[in-house]
C-alpha cells in the first residue's frame, strides 16, 4: 500500500466509525430540542433496534426490508412506553431529575435485553454482503455505506420534519419556549412524547444498520451513548449537521491518531480535540453559546 | 435533629437488612463462588455459573460428600474489583465457606488476593492472567491455562512454519493487556521479531486503522489477543482490507459463536486453547477425552447452549474443591494442602499437576492448537493428519 | 446550634456502630461506604450548592488511588505522604483544567469532565511501565502508625469515617457561612450573584479544587484498602454512579450525600440474594426514587420528619 | 460619582448604545428612560460590568472600571436589580439578603471551616445588617422562608433589600415598579426617596413615567442606544423630539396598561 492509499484508507476508517456516532448523536438532539435533557437511554434505544432486528431475520427469518421498518417501529414503542411511564406523569421536573430519570431507564432497559436476548455478542448478517468496495487502493465495506445512506435520509428527513411540517414546527416551538406554544394552543406533554418516540426511531436506525458492523450485546448501548453524547456535544446540541459533522470527525481523529500516531491514545487525541474546540466554542461547532445560555442546564 | 433520627434508623434497617439471611445450622458444605454474573464480564460468569450450579446438583443427586450435601453460594461481582472484595468477604465471614471458585475476571482476582491471604481461604480463581499466581500466593490458585505458554505455543507453530515477524493487536483490557506483555517477554528468546505492536478499546467497532498499519509493515502474521466480540471484528477487517498473512488468535477465542460470528472471515484462523473445544476430533485415546465429552454433553443439553472453555474453568476449579473435600475433609487448610499436592488432575483445561512452586498445574501441553473449519472448531494436529494422509493416498 | 446536636448523634452512631457489627463482611461494607461518602460529600458541595456538574470525578478518585499507591510500592514512601501528594497532585490538575473547563455550563461542562475522566482513564491504561497499565498492580502496603497498622477492616472503618466526619464538620460550617451562600448563589443565578459582588469564578474553581482534592484523598484510602488498583475501578461509569449517588441522596442537602453513598453503596449488597434480577431491581429503585422523590433521600426524610411532627402535634394538644 | 464617557456597545454588528455620555452627581435620583430597545438595560450591564463595553470609559468614584470583573464593581460600592428579579430561591429571605453582604465581609474558607472566632462574630454581623435592611425596605415576611412562594411584589423588595445590604453608593434599578399595583408602587418611589435621603446615589431605568416624574432629580432620554435628551423632569417632558419619539405614545401606552 502506497502512503496516498494508507491515508484514505485511515480517512475510509473513520468515515465508517464516526457514521456510527454520528448516527447515535443525532438521536440526542430531538429530546434535547423538546425537553433540554439529555437522554441517557438513547443508546439503549439503539441497542434495542439491533436486538429486535437480530431476533426478526435470524429468529422469524424476516428479510431485511420487512424486518427493518418492524424492528424501528417496536423501539418507538419502547421509548413511548419509557416517556409515558416515567416522564409524563411528572410535573415540573429538573433538568437533573429527568437525566437520572433516564439513567435509570437505560439501566432498567439493558437488564430487560439482557433476559430477553442473553449475555452474549449477537450477530447481523451484512445487508449487502461483506466483499469490500476497493477505492484507489483503500477498501470500504457495503455495510457503511448503508449507515451512511441513514444517516442522510435522517439529516434530510429531520430538516423536512422540522422546517416544513406543522407537527415539526409546534416542536420546535417547544422547544424555543414551552410557555409560549402552550399559550398558542400545542400541548407540550404530546410533544415530549412525540420527541421520544422520534428519538427512539432514528436510535433504532442506527442500532439497524450498525449491528453488522459492530456486534450488538446488551450492554452495548452505554460505549455507543458516550460517543454519541460527544458527537452532539462537539457538533452543538441540538444541531443536526452539527451532530453529524463532529461524529465525521472524531470518527477520522480516532482513525488518524491511531494510524500516525498511537493506537493506545487515539481516543484520547479525540477527546483532546474536542475540549480544545469546547474550549474555543463553548456552544460547540455550529451551536451558539448565547443560546445554550438561555437553557435551564 | 429529627432529621438524624430518621438517618440513623435508615442507616440501622439497612445494616439489620443486611443480615436477613441468617446462617441455618449447616449440614450442607458450603462452597463460594464468585462470578461476573452481570456486567462487563456477564458472558463468562454465565456459564461458570451455570457449571457450578449443574455440578451442584449432579454432586448432590450422587448422594453429596460423604452423605453431607454440597451448597455452591454464587455471588456476583459484575466485573468490578470492590463488589467482589465485598463478595469473598461475605462468602468467609457470614456464609462460612470452606473454599472459593473464581472471581471471573483477573482485576476482581488480583484484588481479592489479599483477602483469601487475610482469611486463609482456598481460593482457585477462573481468570486467565498469570499475575493472580505469580508471585505464588499460598492461598491462590487458578486454572486456566497460563498466559506465557499460550504465546509460547503460538510462537512454536510460527516457528514450524518459517514465520518470524509477527504484528500483535491487543484489547486494552486486563486480558489484553496480559497477553501482550507475555507475548512481548517471550518473543525474543523465541526469535520472533514484533514487527508492530497494535492496541484497541474493548468496546471498539473497527480496527482497520490498526490493521492499516499493521499491513504496511513486514510482518508475516498477526496475533491479536482479547477475549471481547471484537475478536469478530479483527478477522472481518483483515478480510475488508485484503490481508491474507495468517491471523493467531489467544485461548480468549474459545468460544464457537465468535468462529460463526466471523463467517468466512474466520476460516482458517489458528489459535491455542484446552481440548474442550475440539473433542469430537480428538482422539479416542486421550486422557482428557471422556472428561471433556462428559462435560460438553452434560452441559449442552442441559442449557441449550454451546460449551465454552470459560465454563470449563469453573468446572476444573469446583472439582478440585470438591475431590479434596472428599479426601480430606471440609476443612480450609488441609483443602489448600490437598489442592497444592494434586497431581495428575485430568480437567477440561488440561492435567493439572501443583505444586508449591505452582499455583496454575497446568504446563503448555494442555493446549490443543485449533483451527476454525467451516465455522467449527478443529483440532489442528487431525486436519493436519488428514491432510497428510490425502498426501500419502495421493503418492500411492 | 441545631446542626451539632444532629452532629453529635451522627458522630454516636459512626462511633458506636462496629461495637455491634462485628462481621468483617458488613464493616468493609461501610468502609466502602465511608469512602463514596467522602466523594460525594465534596461533590454536593459542587453540584448540589455550586450547581456544576461534573462526570469526571471518577478521574481524581483513580489518580489519588494511583499516586498515592504508586508511591508506596515504587518510592517506598509512607502511605501518609502519598495521601498528601495525592491531594495536592489531584488539587493542582483540577486547578489547570478547571480554568477553561469551568467555563463551560451544563451538557457541555458534564461532557467536558467526561472526556477528562476518559483521557484519564486512557492515560492510566496505556502508561503500561508506570502504571501496570489494564492489569493494575497490587501489594500496596497498610495505612499505619508506627507498629498499628490498619490492617483490619474495624481498624479502617474507624480511619475512613472519622476523615469523613471531620470532612462534614468543615463542610457544613462553610455551608452556613458567607461562603456556603456565595456557593448557593452560583448555583441560582450566576449573573445575580456576579453583581452582588461574588467572584463566581473563584469560588467555582475552589470547590473544584476542593472537591477534586478530597476525591483523590478517597481514592488513596481504596488504594491502601482494597490494596489492588486497576483503572476498570476509575471509569465513566463510576463517575456516573458517583453523580447518582449525590442526586439520589438529594443534591443540596450534604446529609442526603451520605445517605445516597449508603443505599447505593449496599443497595448490591441487598440484591445479591436476587442474582440475575439485580440489575433490574437496582434501576426500578432508581427510578422511583427519582419519579416520586425528586428531592432524593433527604427529600424524603425530610417529608417523614414533617409528617412525624404533623402527627405529635395534635396528639400534643389533646 | 458617575461619569460615562463615549460608551459604546456592539453586539455583532448591532449598535446597542452608541456614544453615550453622561454624569450622576452624588445624592442624586437620574432616571434613564426610552422605548423598549433603546439599549437601558444594556447600559446598566456595561455599568456594572455583566457585559464588556466596545468603547469609551466609565469613571466610577474616581476609577476607570471599564473592563473590571463585576464582583470588584459590586465591592467599589454599585449595585443593582434585575428587570425580572434575579433573587436566589434556593436559598431563604434572609439568606438571599445575607449574601448581599459577601463584599462587605472577608472571612476566608479556613476561618469558616473551623469557625474561628472571628468568623462566627462576622456572620452575627451579616445577620443583624441583613435583617435591618428587610425592616428599610419594609417587607413582612417569614425571613426564614423560602422567596419562591412569594408574590412579585414582596420578591422586588427582597432583591432590594439584598442590593442595599451591599451597602452601595450607587444603586441601579431596573424598572423597579413594573408589574407592581399602585400601592406598592408608592411604597417603592416612597422607599427610593429615603434611601437618598440616607445618603445613596440612585439611577433607575423605569418605563412607569408617574414615578419617574415624581421622583427624579435627572432623567436622560435613550434611543436607538443615543442620548436624545437629558435634563431636569420638567424640562424634558417638554422636550419636542422626546415628545415626538417617546413620551407621546408611552403615555398612551402607560395609559392603556393599567386600568
Amino acid at each position: 500500500m502506497d502512503a496516498l492509499a494508507i491515508t484514505l484508507q485511515y480517512v475510509f476508517t473513520g468515515v465508517a466509525i464516526g457514521s456510527i456516532y454520528a448516527m447515535v448523536g443525532l438521536g440526542f438532539n430531538i429530546i434535547y430540542n423538546c425537553t433540554g435533557i439529555i437522554n441517557f437511554a438513547q443508546g439503549e434505544f439503539v441497542m434495542l433496534g439491533g436486538m429486535f432486528m437480530v431476533t426478526l431475520t435470524t429468529v422469524w427469518k424476516l428479510p431485511v426490508g420487512i424486518a427493518f421498518p418492524i424492528a424501528v417501529l417496536l423501539v418507538v414503542l419502547v421509548g413511548i412506553g419509557f416517556e409515558r411511564i416515567a416522564i409524563h406523569p411528572l410535573k415540573n421536573p429538573s433538568v437533573l431529575v429527568l437525566i437520572m430519570i433516564t439513567i435509570a431507564g437505560s439501566i432498567l432497559i439493558k437488564g430487560l435485553a439482557m433476559f430477553a436476548w442473553g449475555k452474549e455478542a449477537r450477530y447481523l448478517p451484512h445487508f449487502s454482503g461483506e466483499t469490500p468496495i476497493n477505492i484507489m487502493g483503500a477498501t470500504i465495506l457495503p455495510q457503511t455505506l448503508w449507515v451512511l445512506a441513514s444517516l442522510l435520509t435522517v439529516v434530510v428527513g429531520l430538516a423536512y420534519f422540522f422546517n416544513r411540517t406543522l407537527i415539526g414546527k409546534a416542536m420546535r416551538a417547544c422547544a424555543h419556549n414551552p410557555d409560549a406554544a402552550r399559550l398558542v394552543g400545542i400541548s407540550v406533554k404530546q410533544m415530549v412524547t412525540l420527541s421520544f418516540g422520534l428519538s427512539s426511531g432514528i436510535g433504532a436506525i442506527a442500532g439497524v444498520v450498525i449491528t453488522p458492523i459492530i456486534l450488538m450485546d446488551y450492554q452495548r448501548g452505554a460505549m455507543l451513548a458516550l460517543k454519541g453524547f460527544g458527537a452532539a456535544i462537539l457538533g452543538g446540541l441540538g444541531s443536526a449537521p452539527g451532530a453529524v459533522l463532529a461524529g465525521l470527525l472524531i470518527g477520522i481523529l480516532e482513525s488518524l491518531g491511531a494510524g500516525y500516531i498511537s493506537s493506545h491514545y487515539k481516543d484520547a487525541i479525540a477527546l483532546i480535540v474536542l475540549l480544545g474546540v469546547l474550549f474555543v466554542r463553548p456552544g460547540g461547532l455550529l451551536g451558539s453559546a448565547d443560546v445554550q445560555r438561555l437553557k435551564k442546564f | 435533629m429529627k432529621k438524624v433520627l430518621i438517618l440513623t434508623t435508615i442507616l440501622c434497617l439497612m445494616l439489620s437488612g443486611l443480615g436477613f439471611a441468617a446462617e441455618p445450622a449447616g449440614e450442607p458444605i458450603k462452597i463460594g463462588a464468585v462470578f461476573s454474573v452481570t456486567g462487563k464480564a456477564s458472558w463468562l460468569g454465565e456459564p461458570e455459573r451455570n457449571t457450578a450450579k449443574m455440578i451442584e446438583a449432579e454432586v448432590n443427586a450422587a448422594g453429596g460428600i460423604n452423605g453431607r450435601p454440597i451448597e455452591v453460594i454464587v455471588e456476583d461481582d459484575a466485573g468490578v474489583e470492590a463488589n467482589a472484595v465485598n463478595a469473598v468477604k461475605k462468602l468467609v465471614t457470614k456464609d462460612n465457606v470452606i473454599a472459593i471458585v473464581g472471581p471471573s475476571v483477573t482485576g476482581a482476582s488480583l484484588a481479592v488476593k489479599p483477602i483469601a491471604e487475610e482469611f486463609g481461604v482456598p481460593l482457585i480463581s477462573c481468570a486467565a492472567a498469570e499475575s493472580i499466581v505469580n508471585p505464588v500466593a499460598k492461598w491462590v490458585f487458578k486454572t486456566p491455562q497460563k498466559d506465557s505458554d499460550c504465546a509460547i505455543r503460538i510462537f512454536e507453530y510460527m516457528k514450524s512454519k518459517g514465520l518470524t515477524k509477527v504484528a500483535i493487536i491487543t484489547s486494552t483490557d486486563a486480558f489484553g493487556d496480559n497477553g501482550r506483555k507475555q507475548l512481548k517477554a517471550h518473543a525474543p528468546q523465541m526469535g520472533i521479531e514484533i514487527a508492530a505492536d497494535e492496541t484497541y478499546g474493548p468496546a471498539d467497532t473497527d480496527m482497520t486503522a490498526q490493521l492499516t498499519k499493521i499491513k504496511a509493515s513486514d510482518a508475516q502474521a498477526v496475533i491479536n489477543w482479547s477475549v471481547v466480540p471484537a475478536q469478530v471484528t479483527v478477522s472481518k477487517n483483515m478480510r475488508q482490507l485484503g490481508m491474507t498473512i495468517p491471523l493467531y488468535q489467544s485461548h480468549g477465542f474459545g468460544n464457537v459463536k465468535y468462529a460463526q460470528a466471523s463467517g468466512e472471515a474466520g476460516e482458517g484462523i489458528i489459535f491455542p486453547a484446552g481440548r474442550l473445544l475440539v473433542v469430537d476430533t480428538l482422539a479416542d485415546d486421550n486422557p482428557q477425552k471422556a472428561v471433556l465429552a462428559k462435560y460438553k454433553s452434560d452441559y449442552e443439553s442441559k442449557f441449550n447452549d454451546q460449551v465454552s472453555t470459560f465454563g470449563g474453568h469453573a468446572y476444573d476449579a469446583l472439582w478440585l474443591v470438591i475431590n479434596a473435600i472428599k479426601e480430606v475433609g471440609p476443612d480450609k487448610a488441609k483443602i489448600r494442602d490437598y489442592v497444592e499436592n494434586t497431581k495428575g488432575f485430568v480437567g477440561t483445561g488440561g492435567i493439572f499437576n501443583f505444586s508449591p512452586e505452582d499455583h496454575c498445574g497446568l504446563d503448555k501441553t494442555a493446549f490443543e492448537m485449533i483451527i476454525v473449519k467451516d465455522s467449527k472448531f478443529v483440532a489442528l494436529s487431525a486436519v493436519e493428519k488428514s491432510a497428510a494422509q490425502v498426501i500419502m493416498i495421493q503418492e500411492d | 446550634m441545631k446542626h451539632y446536636i444532629s452532629l453529635a448523634f451522627f458522630i454516636v452512631v459512626v462511633m458506636g456502630l462496629p461495637m455491634i457489627v462485628r462481621n468483617p463482611y458488613y464493616v468493609g461494607t461501610l468502609v466502602f461506604v465511608g469512602i463514596y461518602s467522602l466523594i460525594t460529600i465534596s461533590l454536593s458541595l459542587l453540584l448540589g450548592y455550586a450547581g456544576q456538574i461534573s462526570l469526571g470525578h471518577a478521574a481524581f478518585y483513580g489518580i489519588g488511588a494511583y499516586t498515592s499507591g504508586l508511591l508506596a510500592t515504587r518510592c517506598h514512601l509512607s502511605p501518609w505522604i502519598g495521601l498528601v501528594c495525592a491531594a495536592v497532585v489531584a488539587g493542582v490538575l483540577a486547578y489547570s483544567i478547571g480554568r477553561p473547563v469551568l467555563k463551560l455550563r451544563g451538557h457541555y461542562l458534564a461532557m467536558a469532565t467526561l472526556g477528562f475522566g476518559e483521557i484519564v482513564y486512557i492515560f492510566l491504561n496505556s502508561t503500561v511501565e508506570l502504571t501496570g497499565g489494564p492489569s493494575g498492580f497490587g501489594q500496596i502496603p497498610r495505612f499505619a502508625v508506627g507498629a498499628f497498622s490498619f490492617k483490619n477492616d474495624t481498624r479502617f472503618y474507624y480511619l475512613v469515617w472519622v476523615t469523613v466526619i471531620i470532612l462534614l464538620v468543615l463542610v457544613l460550617n462553610v455551608i452556613n457561612s458567607r461562603i456556603g451562600r456565595a456557593l448557593r448563589s452560583i448555583h441560582g443565578s450566576e449573573t445575580a450573584a456576579n453583581t452582588m459582588g461574588v467572584n463566581t469564578a473563584s469560588y467555582k474553581m475552589q470547590v473544584f479544587v476542593f472537591s477534586a482534592a478530597v476525591s483523590s484523598i478517597a481514592g488513596a484510602y481504596y488504594a491502601h484498602y482494597v490494596t489492588f488498583v486497576s483503572p476498570a475501578t476509575f471509569d465513566a461509569n463510576t463517575s456516573i454512579l458517583l453523580v447518582t449517588m449525590v442526586i439520589i441522596g438529594g443534591m443540596s442537602n450534604v446529609w442526603g450525600a451520605i445517605l445516597g453513598a449508603l443505599l447505593l453503596g449496599t443497595l448490591p449488597e441487598y440484591l445479591r440474594t436476587f442474582g440475575d434480577y439485580d440489575i433490574l431491581i437496582y434501576g426500578a429503585i432508581m427510578l422511583i426514587i427519582m419519579m416520586f422523590a425528586p428531592e432524593g433521600l433527604a427529600g424524603i426524610a425530610a417529608a417523614v420528619k414533617r409528617k412525624f411532627e404533623g402527627t405529635l402535634v395534635p396528639r400534643a394538644a389533646a | 460619582m458617575l461619569e460615562v464617557n463615549g460608551l459604546s456597545k456592539e453586539f455583532g454588528g448591532v449598535i446597542a448604545v452608541n456614544d453615550l455620555s453622561f454624569r450622576v452627581v452624588e445624592r442624586q435620583i437620574k432616571s434613564i428612560i426610552g422605548p423598549n430597545g433603546a439599549g437601558k438595560t444594556t447600559l446598566f450591564n456595561l455599568l456594572t460590568g455583566l457585559a464588556p463595553c466596545t468603547r469609551g470609559n466609565i469613571t466610577f468614584l474616581g476609577k476607570n472600571i471599564c473592563g473590571l470583573k463585576p464582583h470588584v464593581i459590586a465591592e467599589l460600592g454599585m449595585s443593582r436589580s434585575f428587570q425580572n428579579v434575579e433573587i436566589f430561591d434556593n436559598m431563604s429571605i434572609l439568606e438571599n439578603v445575607m449574601l448581599g453582604r459577601h463584599c462587605r465581609t472577608g472571612c476566608g474558607v479556613l476561618n469558616v471551616a473551623l469557625r474561628r472566632k472571628r468568623a462566627v462574630e462576622e456572620e452575627r454581623k451579616i445577620r443583624e445588617e441583613a435583617l435591618r435592611q428587610i425592616e428599610t425596605v419594609g417587607l413582612d415576611a417569614d425571613p426564614d422562608a423560602s422567596p419562591a412562594s412569594l408574590p412579585f411584589g414582596k420578591r422586588r423588595l427582597v432583591e432590594f433589600a439584598r442590593a442595599l445590604a451591599t451597602s452601595p453608593k450607587l444603586l441601579l434599578l431596573d424598572e423597579p415598579v413594573s408589574g407592581l399595583n399602585i400601592r406598592e408602587t408608592e411604597q417603592v418611589a416612597e422607599l427610593i426617596r429615603r434611601l437618598r435621603s440616607s445618603g445613596i446615589t440612585v439611577m433607575l431605568v423605569e418605563h412607569d413615567m408617574s414615578v419617574v416624574m415624581e421622583i427624579s432629580d435627572d432623567v436622560l432620554v435613550m434611543d436607538y442606544g443615543t442620548k436624545i435628551a437629558e435634563g431636569k423632569p420638567r424640562d424634558v417632558q417638554r422636550n419636542e423630539e422626546v415628545i415626538a419619539r417617546y413620551l407621546g405614545q408611552s403615555r398612551s401606552n402607560a395609559e392603556s396598561t393599567k386600568p
